[in-house]
């Protein structure tokens, strides 16, 4: 069940140029989330902008949860502004989780830019409740875009980088990391990213049989299921059920679900 | 001192005058979580269609200064899985229906006011002739809604009348030059009342893209960008008409709502602020009571129209 | 790169396609201690009459969500005062000149026409027929508007083409089921141009006075809430006629002003946001560059229309 | 010329129940404003509220004007919201100051409730340029919404109070202790407050033959008498030129010119 609280921000940082990490007091949510889901956020008071925002756990803590994003536009801007101390509006936990499986040995997670925005509450599920240590493979757009590294650190976990200018990691996109990581049916991959990287990623995993879990990404007014606003186009026989929502079919997907190919 | 919240819509009695903008609410179990749904005045369900609809493709929304664009196209279950998995939990949770419905004929609207009256899945029909999201922007021209043609209204609202004995209210589009005369025509083919405003007609573009973000290209314009458009119009319709009104466009709080009702709504609909603030409508109940409280009035009916002018 | 943001809009040639909206710029010399206003486009005056007028009682606007409402009802100096005190400002200045007016009649437009033309007071004419706030909200009902009646939208712009030969604008209203009715109507009699839009119909009522809160009850709804209607509206337009648009409703900045021009605007003008932020025209002007120096677009009269359809 | 800048705001205080005083550092508006001027705030970023807010200014310092300001709705319950050290888009200074002169010997003020917020830069301007000390008025609805009193105490004005409830000073409306005061031709009065009040206070300036300088309010769009929104009815013969703008005409008013019977 989501609550819809004002929680107090404990801390918000710049941890990369125009990107912030907000954590907030909120032992509700924190109490009720599980890592994929995300939360809805009021930005500013009154009709500016005028629907929420939608962001990811990137962590749960037993009181507060920590959100990580990047300033994308206005409301990312005005959310960027808030000072610890402060409270902010929350509703959350939204979405299904992602499913955890410990049938298998090799846990990959997959993340583009800020993609890695849900990774670091998966991992630490994926530590705490199948007792595996997940890998990770970073990519972004250059060396200071590189997100999270010292967290997966941390939590001991086997780390790729790859970036666009090549200046740390590899100069390679993330599906072909994942590709030369050469998982196979022991393996599952979770990813999150921009679409054509997840598509790739997609395409990689079809291709060595194996599972993947993608989180994805939709405009959203409601994020509770109600608008049919942020609905994509899946794999779906049926023409009337076709479109399933993100917010709550969703955020992640079996990537079979999804119809690639209108991306 | 006791307030009469109670208001009678061409014969659906609501408890208090609040109900819901359809499509904004789903089929009511959604929200729930959030509050119990039961104490609104009436839960409007999403347009059901014959058949269940895929909608448009994505995306489908954007939002814009105080409002949103949307071209859903509307998806939907289709009427069979509503009176299958959707009805049953409203009517166990004692809510009040109004089951919001769109056909391509009156033929089909007809038949989707009898099957749901046939099987009590609705307590009022409330028939949605002007859904803005159902045409290709690309070719569609002049009157493209049922609603914005007065002998159309008429045609349609009596094909549905001879269909069904519950109340029955008809959508009307504020996209007219002339509420009165669309008003007219659904009160002279016996409609119960009347449901204003559906969306304004909009457009956004991606200058960085250089595409339409919807994939409609056209989409509905609602929250409160529109009140003061929506206000209008419920007092042009409630000046031409008899029939009782449910007032709808941008309402957020119980301020937004009286103002419908002062200019002559019986009842009113809280629409996409809910995706804002999912309780929205109950807030509009409890500061309706409130404002009954502070201003001495004893039953809310007698606020119906009552905008004084000098 | 040199970007080349002169447009001709009927005849009427501006170094940048950004003007203002009439009634939210007064003359000109008001905003000119915020920026040099002859490095806009254009300066389009408050709309002119024979006679000069008091206007409605106050209170004359509100504010709503992300706009307001006005009923202001044409206070303004008139012709003759607008030829003595204003216009000389202007010239001195160097302000390409839009003169907007205003009249009861064909012949008092046409006159108006005349008599600016005559004084080398305009460079070109905005004849505004779709003035909302000029009429008693209490007793019209209708097309009450020049601009929603496609033949009398005709039968105006002819008069005022017959009296000048400058380059002339037909102003039309958001309130019709559709534009182009209106905008053919006005290139059959001659127009060189549209203007749109003008604002939409809107009421705010006090509920603790239970009284509307403009004197005149319904005023015209303009800023960014309306911003989707517009564009709109400018593509509908634009398909339908070969004129050239002036395109605005909710312009705020040049993210707005492009929507416009890629639903097929000719030109933009920022209207009641300038009240905010007094240099927003400029803004627009600005970033209208640095957008076109960004993309590579040579010159601003490439985007006109060019919006991309899947 | 009016400015339009981000100043920081040095110091935010709630001085009464839902009444506050802001003073922000604005160099060049403080240099160029006169008391009976106004500024226009941005009270938020974004579209909500749409318009800037109308305040006159209290005190003008050397380097910063306060504004001392009552919560009305939306708009002033924003602004309550702004802390010390963020900043503040002001615009101003806006429209005409009290004319000053020193023929008179009383100069008066009459203020009620808010309407107090122009008179200490007036009483300031009184004894700075002309030497004189001006009396005042004070009406409010009772003891706690008594504002500005140590102020005019520190500048050595003789001071009337009186409230609604009697809770202190006379129970009295601020035109009958002025009109207790039998101020003769000696004397000029301004005055600011709620509509009817000022309507009295110019009854008994009327009657007692001496001029009167009310502070007007309106509702405001632009604030440079663009927008022709905040027009007052005026005693003009000329038809067409009856309304006067309170922004550019005004605020501050002779009370003579104002056409009292459509208040
Ligand atoms: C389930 C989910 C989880 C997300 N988690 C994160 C996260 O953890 N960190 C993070 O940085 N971002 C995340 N996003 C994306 C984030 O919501 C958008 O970047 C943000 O809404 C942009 O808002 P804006 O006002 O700054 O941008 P603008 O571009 O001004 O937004 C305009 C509109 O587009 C919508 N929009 C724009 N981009 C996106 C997008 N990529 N996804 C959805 N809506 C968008 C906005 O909601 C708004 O309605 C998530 C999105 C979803 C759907
Ligand atoms: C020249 C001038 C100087 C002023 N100086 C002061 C001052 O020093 N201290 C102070 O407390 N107040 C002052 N006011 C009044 C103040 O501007 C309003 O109280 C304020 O705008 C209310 O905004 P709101 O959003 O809180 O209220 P809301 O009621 O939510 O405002 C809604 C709308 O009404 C307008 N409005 C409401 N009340 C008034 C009013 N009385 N005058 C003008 N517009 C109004 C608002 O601007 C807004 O557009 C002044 C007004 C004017 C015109
Ligand atoms: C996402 C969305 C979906 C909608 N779907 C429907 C619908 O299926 N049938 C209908 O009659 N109206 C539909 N509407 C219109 C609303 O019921 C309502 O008339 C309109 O949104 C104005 O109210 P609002 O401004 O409070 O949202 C929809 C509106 C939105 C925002
Ligand atoms: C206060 C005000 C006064 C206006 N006066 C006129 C006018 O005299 N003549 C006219 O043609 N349009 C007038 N308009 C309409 C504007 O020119 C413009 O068409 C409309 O406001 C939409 O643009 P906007 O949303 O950018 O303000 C006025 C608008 C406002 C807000
Ligand atoms: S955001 Fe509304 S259905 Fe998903
Ligand atoms: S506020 Fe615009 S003219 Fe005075």
């Amino acid at each position: 069940m989501p609550y819809i609280l004002d929680c107090e921000i404990t801390s918000h940082q710049e941890v990369a140029p125009g990107h912030y990490r907000l954590v907030a007091h909120a032992p509700e949510i924190a109490a009720a989330a599980a890592a994929g889901q995300f939360c809805m956020l009021e930005v500013q008071e009154g009709f500016y902008p005028f629907l929420r925002r939608p962001m990811c756990f990137e962590r749960i803590y037993p009181d507060s949860v920590s959100i990580l994003y990047k300033i994308e536009g206005e409301g990312t801007r005005l959310l960027s502004r808030f000072t610890a101390g402060q409270s902010i509006n929350i509703q959350g936990p939204l979405g299904k989780p992602f499913p955890l499986n410990g049938a298998y040995q090799r846990h990959i997670m997959v993340a583009g830019g800020i993609g890695i925005a849900p990774f670091p509450a998966l991992a630490e599920a994926i530590i705490a409740q199948l007792g595996k240590t997940p890998e990770v493979i970073i990519a972004a757009r250059n060396e200071d875009l590189l997100l999270c590294e010292d967290i997966f650190q941390q939590m001991g976990c086997k780390i790729h980088l790859a970036t666009d200018d090549g200046s740390v990691g590899k100069k390679a996109f993330a599906s072909e990391v994942l590709d030369a990581l050469e998982p196979s049916k022991d393996s599952i991959v979770y990813c999150c990213g921009p679409m054509p990287m997840m598509k790739a990623t997609h395409a990689v995993c079809q291709q060595r049989k194996i599972p993947c879990l993608a989180s994805l990404e939709a405009e959203m007014a409601c994020g509770d299921g109600v608008c049919l606003g942020c609905v994509v186009e899946a794999n779906v026989e049926i023409e009337a059920e076709r479109m399933v929502r993100v917010c709550c079919d969703g955020p992640v997907f079996d990537s079979t679900t999804i119809h690639w190919e209108s991306y | 001192m006791s307030i009469n919240l109670e208001v009678n819509v061409g014969g659906l009695v609501m408890k208090n005058p609040v109900t819901v903008g359809s499509g904004t609410f789903a089929y009511g179990q959604e929200y729930n979580s959030y509050f119990d749904v039961s104490r609104l005045g009436a839960v409007t369900t999403k347009s059901l269609s014959l058949k269940p609809r895929a909608g448009n493709k994505p995306p489908r929304l954007v939002e814009t200064p105080a409002g949103m664009l949307n071209a859903i196209g509307l998806q939907n279950v289709g009427i069979e899985a509503y009176l299958r998995d959707k009805a049953p939990w409203l009517r166990e949770h004692n809510c009040t229906i109004i089951g919001n419905i769109y056909g391509y004929s009156p033929e089909e609207y007809a038949e989707l006011a009898r099957r749901l009256e046939a099987e009590g899945a609705a307590d009022a029909i409330e028939a949605n002739l002007s859904c803005p999201n159902v045409h290709d922007a690309r070719t569609a021209r002049g009157c493209t809604l049922v609603a914005q043609d007065p002998e159309q209204v008429q045609r349609y609202t009596e094909a549905i009348r001879a269909a069904t004995k519950l109340p029955l209210f008809i959508k009307l589009s504020p996209n007219v030059i002339d509420i009165a005369e669309s008003a007219l025509a659904a009160e002279a083919a016996g409609a119960d009342g009347l449901s204003l405003i559906n969306t304004l007609l909009g457009i956004g573009i991606n200058p960085e893209t250089r595409r339409p973000i919807l994939s409609n290209i056209v989409g509905g314009l609602s929250g409160p960008a529109i009140r003061p458009v929506a206000v209008k119009l419920v007092w042009d319709a409630a000046r031409a008409v008899k029939i009782p009104i449910i007032g709808m466009g941008g309402i957020c709080n119980a301020n937004d709502a009286l103002q419908f009702i002062l200019a002559g709504a019986t009842a009113v609909a809280v629409g996409c602020y809910t995706f804002r603030k999912p309780d929205a409508a109950m807030d509009v109940v409890n500061g309706m009571e409130d404002y009954c409280r502070r201003h001495g009035v004893e039953k809310i009916t007698d606020l119906i129209g009552a905008m004084e002018m000098q």
